[in-house]
């Protein structure tokens, strides 16, 4: 059994509702998609039990009917575990991972900005990658932005 | 303001010491560093973004400018990304060009950095040769790619130009030279007490910090993490190729310089070894320009550490979704727990040993191509226009002096 | 009633160190740039950035002081100068000596540090205060053993004028080897007075972007850097003329090239210096200088104290 | 113990090597073969299918039809970012690269040319120093 079979079959085994949403796209490459509600629980698996300790990234997608984040996770650096987490559109919001990876705040910061998804629990702080004269609810990756009227918004700032 | 108190010094986002805008709010006491912050975000262009609105081959030329310095990095991870999704398998001859190009990348990204890192302790002459011999590496990207930066070398499907046989030995001559100038500079590195003494103890990240912080590339190598994309995840040639991963444990900035010093030794057999076994055949594959829905995650191990791509296409000829995560992102949070307790003089070299490259970082968004003339924008015309008023005023007539000449 | 005046304003006074420490500047610029395989700046080249300096507007920072902050590139100019009529060129007597003018030259070549300092301090901007109080700082760890190294040649020769320091070297040719370490001590604790490369903290550009003198510009930075440049010139031309002292009986116009060689020699090793180490910091400054420089200059002075016993019962 | 000055050999040695510097503009030995620079423009062989044109990143090539199957490409060189891909999109290979890089321009307008047939017309020789 290959080592990323291994993970499946671990995360399978732990989390029943994971069956058949975990896919092995090619080798050291894995796609997870997990439920909202369960998203912390298999984190916290994956961190403590199967030594989850590096984050690569958060990637935060626009599916036009729902928004989306992709957690990059690995354990020792070699196989890429892909969390996927579907976030509503209508309130969007997701909790900071940034108790386990002190790293996060940077790519949650980023889901913020750029998405508008709102991340519960992260320290207040500079804004990133945005100036700071940006207008609010300007999101730039959300697919029905197009930036109209954002002229007009950001005059008299220093954007 | 007093000297016993706390004094506030902003450093950025324009500063000499400070390559591209950046900023970092230190308070000092004395000349203690007691508290460091960092902002980014100077260089937001909107690439994530300009990049849904562009085809495959349209972005793999704006992917290719994330970066001057690590170019070639940033395209081969989005070609990879997109030739998973549309399965296509490029022919090993191609593999072998984005390697070495990428290798000859790494050796020219890394004396770049050895240069910057003598200008920012005040080491002028270090920089001046360093420079100087990296003209040898630049001259050979020149030779194969086209170009000095930004090679323009990959495409979906493989890369756009072969190397001729006439070229190896060439190739070869230069890397020899670039040896030879490498075992001096890891001499000097060894022997030169002020240099030694500047950087070791310097930027402390202990490898509990390194692996907590996320840090990546041989930032986190030389504080003895062993993580090279190049080894755990192997892409293009690097799999048929015999090397080491650096690592070091003195966790300073000293152990980053001897990290990027002995990886340039590596960069150089890899290289040999690539241009001996340079397998004969094409060096392309036809793409399709429309590629089939899916995502696919690209890793590749840049100069300054991991380069992460993520690529979601959805059928027709552009992509729906672009992610890029620069290395210099994950490394840029662990500067400001090295600063503390440092002193104010370390604060340059601490920067720059993470190797920053903040154009990298910040890519996107910035107002669309559409409204490009708009009235806000200064006309070009306009200030040379004002400019040669000012001067006129002050009795200074442009027009007269560039007759004399 | 006239000599005076042509001495002090054109030779060899004002004017020709005008010219000389411009000429000094392109040498020390060019021989570094040599030294690094570079081309290096042509000959004018200070010459066009004075008078560049010179057209551009004086911008004085809201906050800062306005007489201390234009009065200091004066005052440095001021007293380098002054110093360096004192100190013996070619030949064995200087313009104007008295007994005690090595303290003088000393005390002055230390006021420009001073203005630095000043200047900074009242330009109020963070940079410019770090810069003013590394400049102090700095000022105190090579003060002494540079001191201390010539004093030492004083001790020998037994007097406190630099005139009759050269008369005495020159009536006692060879005694000036006694005084080769101090000489190696002086000429490393002089590049701090110059503040260059290992010693130049106080204006290191990519911690504090020019330290005391951020905020300066046109006509009042043009002032502070010929003060600079014609501080090199009468340290370098102090050093040559305390230890060594050889040909000095040679007439004015031989005495004079022999002069500019000695001071080219001193240049180019300030060159050399300057290209070869990396900047220090300032705690490992302070320690060198009172752990390493101190010591040894301190050790001179008893070597030069045992010697005047022995020699001159 | 070790010394500190450990490049001093070397810095002396340069003393009598020639320095590395390029007497840029006067030597203008720099460009290799195959350099991208200004694109060279074959009107004979353009079939106008405007390959080029779709590929282009930056939108700095359009091609014109100008009368029955004669084409002319208007270039900006000031979007132009010399990546060569329409080079490779052209199917007949009537664009072409060649090793001119000295493009500036201080009016903007000049920066705009029409690629014919013929010998480059590009703004560069004259008026660059206005």
């Amino acid at each position: 059994m290959s080592p990323e079979e291994a993970i499946k079959n671990d995360l399978e085994r732990k989390f029943d509702f994971l069956n058949g949403n975990i896919t092995i796209k090619r080798a050291r490459r894995i796609f997870v998609d997990v439920p909202f509600e369960r998203f912390h629980d298999v984190l916290d698996y994956m961190i403590k039990k199967m030594r989850c300790a590096m984050l690569s990234g958060i990637t935060g997608l626009d599916e036009v009917e729902n928004f989306a984040a992709i957690y990059h996770m690995s354990p020792e650096g070699k196989i890429m575990v892909n969390l996927k987490v579907k976030i509503s559109r209508e309130k969007p919001h997701i909790k900071s991972i940034m108790q386990y990876f002190p790293i996060a705040e940077m790519y949650e910061r980023e889901l913020e900005d750029l998405l508008g998804i709102h991340v519960d629990g992260l320290p207040e702080g500079r804004r990133y990658p945005l100036p700071d004269g940006w207008p609010k609810g300007e999101h730039p990756l959300r697919k029905d932005w197009k930036g109209a009227g954002l002229e007009m918004k950001l005059e008299g700032t220093d954007a | 303001m007093h000297n016993t108190g706390d004094v506030k010094v902003p450093i950025g986002p324009q500063h000499p010491a400070l390559k591209e805008p950046e900023s970092f709010l230190l308070t000092l006491r004395g000349e203690k560093i007691t508290a460091a912050s960092v902002k980014i975000g100077y260089n937001h262009r909107g690439i994530e973004k300009a990049c849904e609105g562009r085809t495959y081959i349209q972005d793999l030329y704006l992917i290719e400018r994330i970066c001057g310095i690590c170019s070639h990095s940033h395209s081969t991870a989005f070609a990879q990304a997109v030739e998973e999704i549309a399965g296509i398998e490029i022919p090993a001859r191609a593999k072998y060009i984005r390697t070495i190009v990428a290798e000859l990348e790494r050796v020219h990204s890394h004396l770049l950095w050895l240069g910057v890192a003598g200008h920012e302790i005040g080491f002028d002459t270090l920089l001046m040769y360093t420079w100087r011999d990296r003209e040898v590496v630049m001259d050979i990207l020149a030779q194969l790619t086209g170009n000095r930066v930004n090679y323009g070398m990959n495409t979906i499907g493989g890369v756009r130009r072969d190397i001729k046989a006439e070229q190896i030995p060439q190739v070869l001559k230069g890397v020899d030279t670039l040896e030879e100038r490498t075992k001096y500079y890891i001499k000097i590195a060894g022997e030169e007490p002020t240099l030694i003494n500047r950087l070791s103890k310097v930027g402390m990240l202990s490898y509990e910090d390194a692996i907590r912080m996320g840090a990546v590339g041989p930032t986190a190598r030389a504080s003895g993490v062993q993580r090279d994309v190049r080894k755990d995840d192997p892409y293009a040639a690097y799999a048929d190729i015999d090397f080491k991963v650096i690592t070091h444990n003195t966790c300073d900035v000293y152990g980053r310089t001897i990290v990027r010093v002995l990886e340039l030794m590596e960069s150089f057999k890899i290289i040999r070894q690539l241009l001996a076994k340079l397998p004969e055949g094409s060096i392309s594959v036809r793409a399709p320009r429309k590629i089939p829905a899916g995502e696919a995650v690209s890793r590749y191990e840049a100069p300054r550490g991991e380069d992460l791509h993520y690529v979601r296409a959805n059928g027709t000829d552009k992509p729906d979704r672009v992610k890029v995560r620069a290395p210099t992102l994950a490394n840029v949070q662990a500067v400001a727990l090295m600063l503390e307790d440092r002193y104010l003089a370390d604060m340059p070299i601490v920067v720059a040993a993470i190797d920053p490259c903040f154009s990298c970082t910040d890519r996107l968004v910035s107002i669309n191509d559409a409204d490009h003339n708009s009235k806000n924008t200064f006309e070009w015309e306009k200030i040379h226009r004002d400019s040669i008023e000012w001067y006129k005023k002050r009795g200074i007539d442009f027009a007269k002096l560039n007759k004399t000449f | 009633m006239l000599m005076p005046i042509f001495n002090i304003l054109i030779f060899p006074g004002l004017l020709f160190l005008f010219f000389f420490s411009m000429l000094a500047e392109y040498y020390d610029r060019k021989l570094g740039a040599r030294l690094q395989n570079r081309v290096g700046p042509p000959w004018f080249q200070p010459l066009a950035d004075f008078i560049k300096l010179l057209g551009k507007e004086d911008i004085i920072p809201e906050e800062a002081d306005n007489r201390v902050f234009k009065l200091m590139p004066v005052f440095a100019l001021t007293s380098v100068s002054c110093a360096f009529f004192y100190i013996p060129l070619w030949g064995k007597n200087a313009l104007y000596s008295f007994n005690g003018d090595v303290v003088v030259v000393l005390y002055l070549l230390t006021v420009p540090i001073l203005t630095y300092f000043l200047g900074g301090w009242y330009s109020r901007s963070v940079f410019s205060m770090i810069g003013a109080v590394r400049s102090l700082t700095q000022l105190f760890a090579y003060e002494v053993p540079l001191f201390m190294t010539i004093l030492a040649a004083a001790l020998l020769a037994d007097t406190w004028s630099l005139s009759k320091m050269a008369a005495f070297y020159s009536a006692h040719p060879g005694y000036w080897v006694f005084n080769i370490l101090g000489f190696v001590i002086a000429q490393i604790t002089l590049l701090g007075k110059l503040e260059k490369v290992p010693f130049d903290i106080p204006e290191a550009e990519t911690e504090i972007v020019a330290g005391s003198f951020t905020e300066y510009s046109g006509r009042l930075l043009a002032l502070f850097r010929l003060s600079i440049n014609i501080e090199m010139v009468v340290g370098t031309s102090l050093l040559a003329a305390v230890f060594m002292p050889w040909w000095l009986d040679a007439g004015p116009i031989a005495g004079f090239i022999i002069y500019v060689l000695k001071v080219a020699a001193l240049i180019s090793l300030v060159s050399l210096l300057r290209s070869l180490f990396a900047r220090l910091r300032l705690d490992q400054m302070i320690n060198l200088c009172w752990r390493v420089f101190a010591p040894l200059a301190f050790l001179q002075v008893i070597i030069n104290l045992i010697l005047k016993g022995a020699l001159f019962k | 113990m070790i010394w500190p000055g450990a490049m001093i050999r070397q810095l002396l040695s340069s003393l009598t090597k020639k320095p590395a510097t390029v007497n840029y503009p006067a030597d203008k030995s720099g460009m290799p073969k195959g350099f991208r620079g200004k694109l060279k423009f074959d009107a004979s062989k353009c079939i106008g299918c405007k390959m080029c044109m779709k590929d282009c990143p930056t939108g700095a090539i359009v091609i014109r039809q100008v009368g029955e199957k004669k084409f002319e490409a208007d270039l900006d060189l000031g979007k132009c970012i010399y990546c060569g891909q329409c080079v490779d999109s052209c199917l007949k290979k009537a664009l072409g690269l060649t090793s001119e890089f000295e493009l500036a321009q201080l009016d903007p307008k000049k920066l705009k040319i029409t690629l014919t047939d013929g010998p480059s017309i590009a703004g560069n020789k004259e008026g660059s120093g206005e």
